[in-house]
């Protein structure tokens, strides 16, 4: 299961699938779009899905629900989520700060863009209630917003972002897309999209997932020091009917945020907990195990080729 | 002689208005009855009773000397507005009793011809209602009834919609079947020869509101009677002239009441 | 006496499927991450108004519901009207409200936005958007369903079109219309809440969308519970005006005390 | 003298059914003019046709000389069927003729409740059509046709459902009504006596299918005239012995072809 | 003639639709990146069946829809009479009936992913809980419209439950429930296509999410194209199922030339 397979954080799910890793492996893999990465989890806990791509905050927030989930590949090491803000308040609106009283537009509340945007207001000394913040979706919804001037800024991932920014219509305040943006915002790596499912399933399935690990990180592998021109090649011609460079340029801007090894490092985790913990009132609760939120014991069982 | 079917102290008002009151009347098996009276003084009323189709608001009918709860299961109903199936062809209309019974389609259908043919429509048998004039439907109505072989026959204004020759030929075919095997008859008519041609008695409601029976006339006519030939004899003017008197004093009052 | 009956019985089935609820969730044979339990989203439901933080999202569905019934059920009488008695019109429009119906409105969040923001307004066209068609096909069919020789009367009696909507039109198509209504409400309240849930800064879908982002299962039903008791209030609504326009019908037969 | 209303060579099929063909009918201005016919011969089909509710296959109607289009504008037709409205009081059904026409509602009330009283319902204005008997609709009906005072008055079977004494007192409302103001009225009856008693003329149709008149009797009665008491002359018993023995072979022939 | 009229100017109303759209689309009057342009919707519908690779979508859509059509249709109907036919019970769960119309499908799709996995049948069951409304609300109401003449007489002729169902309540109700169909069509599409749109591995609601995730309006527009084109075709399948079962209609006065 997938929330969303056609978003630009899930891309090395559709790359490994189009190379034939899964097959190679000895896998049958079915792809369930579920379009949300919310639904995506529930689909897992209702045992729909296996295994999940999705972001690493929900293995956090289900273990304050105290459900175990395990993420056992990190796939993006930045969460590649921007804020940016309309081009015409761009003169008003230099730093995060000025954002007070706007109105900031995010995916949904309660996502990722909501906690990503509390945090960032939070750190520049405001309050979260500072500003008045709608759910425009991803996507066309997304640019509609912007585009009718429904809302100043916005805090949403791609390709939304990289349209916005093609037309003109936002200035980046803070980009986590790249090392530099992320460093600067959230101190370092920031465990976004991994593979996670059940503990109970990782125990009784321990050769599926490794097999889903060395397909994972096989493909993370292909993907480094590729071109934008190179990945596209091997991507379904539907991923850019829409506009071909546009989706050159999404993947350029994107491709430093996937991880390199699918590695989880010591400390990365940390920093989601800490975002997660300001907002939501049953992780701050919670005493939250981190060391039971991810394992890499899968992937440093894979072969080195 | 026990009675076949019995009003007993029947009132029935809706809301306010009580239509009849206080009707007693009671039907030896096997009679035909006829209830004449002012429009509006709740002749309907009382076959709705009888089919149980109406609670009366006070009193009770007794069928067969018990007290009628719910449908009247021996009762046909031939009603004063069209109540044949407007989905069904005619002759499906008046094969449905049959069906209802667990005769199979095609034997009832073709039992069906056959009655309609008697009410002289063996050439509309695939007409839809609507398709059929006041005076078809009404037949069609009339073959529908007789054809489940009713024990008691509750009739409002059967023939009011048909020619005068048309309305003796049924009439008489009426009779002949009664004759036959001795249904109990109600007959609501207007026409107060028909009524003394073909009942054994004649019932006269006065005018509502509170109606209830004024006059309860025994017809001594022999029997088999035909229609077109007993009005010309004495006997049956003299009763005429006789009903008509205080049927004609009641619907005056009526109107002056109105 | 009956309705107290009746309400006995809502009150203990309600009762029973809660209790039912409660104890499949706390044992566990249920899984409460999907259901929650109904002891606590009634205290969330208490919290909500007790603090009383539900009622500006409150206030916002309800604006959106309402215009998106009215407007909704509106358009759709007055179009359903309009085919209904211009058949060439109607002939060649067909096709086109019927793929228009086809037409997926979650798909089309985006060019509501572009249409109408992220306001009301938006909520307010996807309700429309689902009222409308309910209210178009029953309001088409109803007057297609006028008794013939009603609509022939009163256009020879001297019905200008003006009358015949007013006086025959309408009341004969009444019925149909008021159906719609009862199938429209929760078509309303589910374009006003699924529009919040896509895009929005407020409202009982804002609500539960923001409760399901956080995995709060207990928020999304309280959210349900919320707008179900606002619906069961509007359709009450709508009864009584139902009843008070269609005081003509004969229901059941008045009389009697059966 | 142009007649006011004429068939010309009229035919009129359903399908392959040819009810009626080659009608040729003119109505002197002013002319009472009565139709009999056996059952389903097509007398409410001419009645239609006059009305303009159904184009005749061939042939045309001519009113005041003029082909009629569409419907017709000077005709008040009073339905064999019930064709009020059935979510109208009395009273308003009653008065609503006179809203089309402008009326103010207060005094079209006012006017209609005098016309509801002269058919002897006064004491039923504020009734319902389901709530009245057969007879009381179809006097509704009659008051609802007449108080818009038609030039043509198309009447199908408008007593039958009325009890002698009722219909007589109606039968001499109409007279006096028709005197006042000669309309011309095409009147279709199963009643021979009631035919004569009222008309100028009396047309026979033949059976049906392919029905036709076939028979066309002046009634040289003098008027103004007493219904009850015209039937007692002799010149009265000679037409209608006359007329009968046409009719009564014309039935005949009717059940012998069905 | 008359149908070739109608074709044209449905043909001509579409062309110059698409002119309008092409034309605003190309010089910028509306943005392309919403709206898309027609021609390359054309082209990409083409590509699509040329390539064939929508079939399988196609044909998982088809299952769902139909699924959730015929199921949500026959469990609405089978209700819908059985509320209508036990007051007694409906009274009871009338308001939940109501209540459980006001939830929002959309919020519920995580439950009816746990409860029938990702496959066709969550998507059954969303377009079930659409179409179950319609139709329900629609056979309960046509159910009480059910002439009450009409069913006492069959009642009377000997009718039991089973007869009266088959004979009488489906036949009364059967335009209530075509008019239903025509609106379910529609919902049944929005629940397969939603549902494929919130989790699944195909289907054309998959194509549609997935054009839309990578801003490819003309991917959505061809979906919902061909959605249309196939429930126009569904939809001329019933209306010639009506046509069928309802040939007793009298529609318009059916002779004459007019
Ligand atoms: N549902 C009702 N509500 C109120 N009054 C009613 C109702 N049904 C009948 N009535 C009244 O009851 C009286 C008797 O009606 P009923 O139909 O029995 O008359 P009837 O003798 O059959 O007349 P007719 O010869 O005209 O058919 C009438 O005055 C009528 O107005
Ligand atoms: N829509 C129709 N389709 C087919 N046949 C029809 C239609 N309407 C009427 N008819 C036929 O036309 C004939 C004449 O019908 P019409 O109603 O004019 O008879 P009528 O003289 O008024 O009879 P009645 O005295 O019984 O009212 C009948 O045989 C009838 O079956
Ligand atoms: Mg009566
Ligand atoms: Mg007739």
């Amino acid at each position: 299961g997938v929330g969303g397979k056609t978003a630009v954080v899930y891309l090395p799910l559709t790359v490994v699938e189009r190379l034939g890793y899964f097959k190679e492996e000895g896998l049958d893999v079915v792809i369930q779009d579920l379009q949300a990465g919310s639904r995506a989890l529930q689909a897992l806990v209702g045992g729909s899905v296996e295994v999940v791509m999705g972001y690493y905050d929900h293995t956090i927030q289900m273990q304050a629900q105290g459900r175990d989930i395990v993420a056992f590949v990190e796939v993006g090491r930045y969460p590649a989520i921007v804020l940016g803000v309309r081009s015409d308040l761009a003169d008003q609106v230099r730093t995060i700060a000025d954002l007070k009283g706007k109105r900031v537009g995010i995916t949904a509340p309660g996502s990722s863009t909501h906690f990503f945007l509390n945090y960032l207001l939070v750190k520049a000394g405001l309050k979260p209630t500072d500003v008045s913040v709608i759910g425009v979706s991803v996507g066309a919804q997304a640019v509609a917003a912007v585009q009718n001037k429904q809302v100043d800024a916005i805090s949403n991932v791609e390709p939304a972002i990289t349209l916005l920014e093609e037309r003109g219509l936002i200035k980046v305040l803070a980009d986590t897309r790249t090392t530099k943006g992320t460093r600067e915002v959230l101190g370092g790596e920031y465990p976004a999209a991994v593979l996670y499912t059940t503990r109970a399933w990782l125990e009784k399935n321990p050769d599926t997932a490794q097999k889903l690990a060395n397909a994972m990180v096989r493909g993370l592998r292909w993907m480094q020091g590729k071109r934008p021109e190179e990945i596209a090649a091997i991507l379904p011609e539907e991923y850019f009917l829409g506009d071909k460079d546009l989706y050159l340029k999404v993947l350029k801007n994107s491709l430093e945020s996937f991880s390199p090894t699918g590695r989880f490092s010591d400390t990365a985790p940390l920093r989601p907990l800490t975002v997660l913990s300001a907002f939501d009132e049953r992780v701050k609760r919670a005493r939250i195990d981190l060391k039971r939120t991810y394992t890499n014991q899968f992937v440093d069982r894979v072969p080195i080729r | 002689m026990a009675s076949f079917l019995e009003f007993r102290q029947v009132t029935v008002a809706f809301g306010d208005y009580v239509a009849v009151e206080g009707v007693s009347l009671a039907l030896a098996p096997g009679a035909f009855v006829s209830l004449v009276g002012p429009t509006g003084c709740g002749k309907s009323t009382l076959l709705n009773v009888a089919a149980g189709l109406l609670a009366p608001s006070r009193g009770e009918v007794l069928l067969e000397g018990r007290p009628l709860k719910g449908l009247n299961p021996v009762a046909g109903y031939l009603f004063q507005q069209d109540a044949i199936l407007p989905w069904k062809t005619a002759l499906d209309n008046v094969a449905l009793p049959l069906v209802f019974r667990g005769v199979p389609w095609g034997e009832a259908r073709e039992r069906a011809r056959v009655w309609l043919e008697k009410v002289g429509l063996g050439r509309f048998l695939r007409h839809y209602p609507h398709q059929l004039s006041g005076g078809m439907r009404k037949r069609v109505g009339l073959a529908q009834v007789l054809i489940a072989g009713p024990k008691l026959l509750l009739m409002d204004e059967p023939f009011s919609a048909l020619d005068i020759q048309t309305r003796q030929l049924m009439e008489n075919e009426l009779l002949r079947l009664w004759q036959e095997d001795r249904k109990t008859v109600l007959f609501v008519t207007h026409d107060l020869e028909e009524a003394i041609a073909l009942s054994d008695r004649v019932v006269v409601m006065s005018a509502g509101p509170r109606s209830r029976p004024i006059g309860d006339f025994p017809i001594p006519l022999p029997r088999p009677r035909d229609v077109a030939e007993i009005r010309l004899t004495p006997e049956f003017l003299r009763l005429h002239r006789e009903i008509w008197e205080l049927l004609r004093g009641e619907v005056l009052r009526a109107h002056a009441g109105a | 006496m009956r309705g107290l009956r009746v309400r006995l019985w809502q009150a203990g089935l309600l009762l029973g499927f809660l209790l039912l609820w409660e104890w499949a969730s706390r044992t566990g044979r249920i899984d409460p991450f999907f259901f929650s339990l109904p002891s606590a989203i009634a205290q969330r439901v208490w919290r909500w108004f007790a603090t009383g933080e539900v009622y500006p999202h409150l206030y916002i569905t309800t604006v959106e519901m309402l215009l998106a019934f009215a407007l909704g059920t509106l358009l759709g009488v007055v179009f359903g009207l309009w085919l209904a008695l211009a058949p060439a019109v109607a002939a060649v429009l067909d096709p086109y409200v019927k793929a228009l119906n086809a037409i997926p409105r979650v798909v089309l969040a985006p060019i509501f936005t572009l249409w109408f923001g992220l306001g009301v307004l938006s909520k307010v066209a996807l309700g429309v958007t689902l009222v409308f068609f309910v209210a178009f096909f029953n309001t088409y069919q109803g007057v297609k369903e006028v008794s013939p020789l009603v609509l022939q009367n009163a256009r020879l009696l001297g019905a200008k079109p003006s009358h015949l909507l007013r006086h025959v039109y309408l009341p004969a198509a009444a019925s149909w219309i008021f159906s719609s209504l009862r199938t429209s409400i929760g078509f309303a309240v589910i374009g006003a809440v699924v529009g919040e849930y896509l895009g929005s800064a407020a409202g009982l879908g804002y609500l539960i969308a923001q409760a399901e982002g956080v995995f709060d299962t207990t928020g999304v039903f309280a959210g349900m519970v919320v707008l179900m008791a606002f619906v069961l209030a509007l359709d009450a609504l709508v009864g009584t005006v139902e009843r008070r326009l269609l005081v003509w019908r004969s229901k059941e037969r008045e009389g009697g005390s059966a």
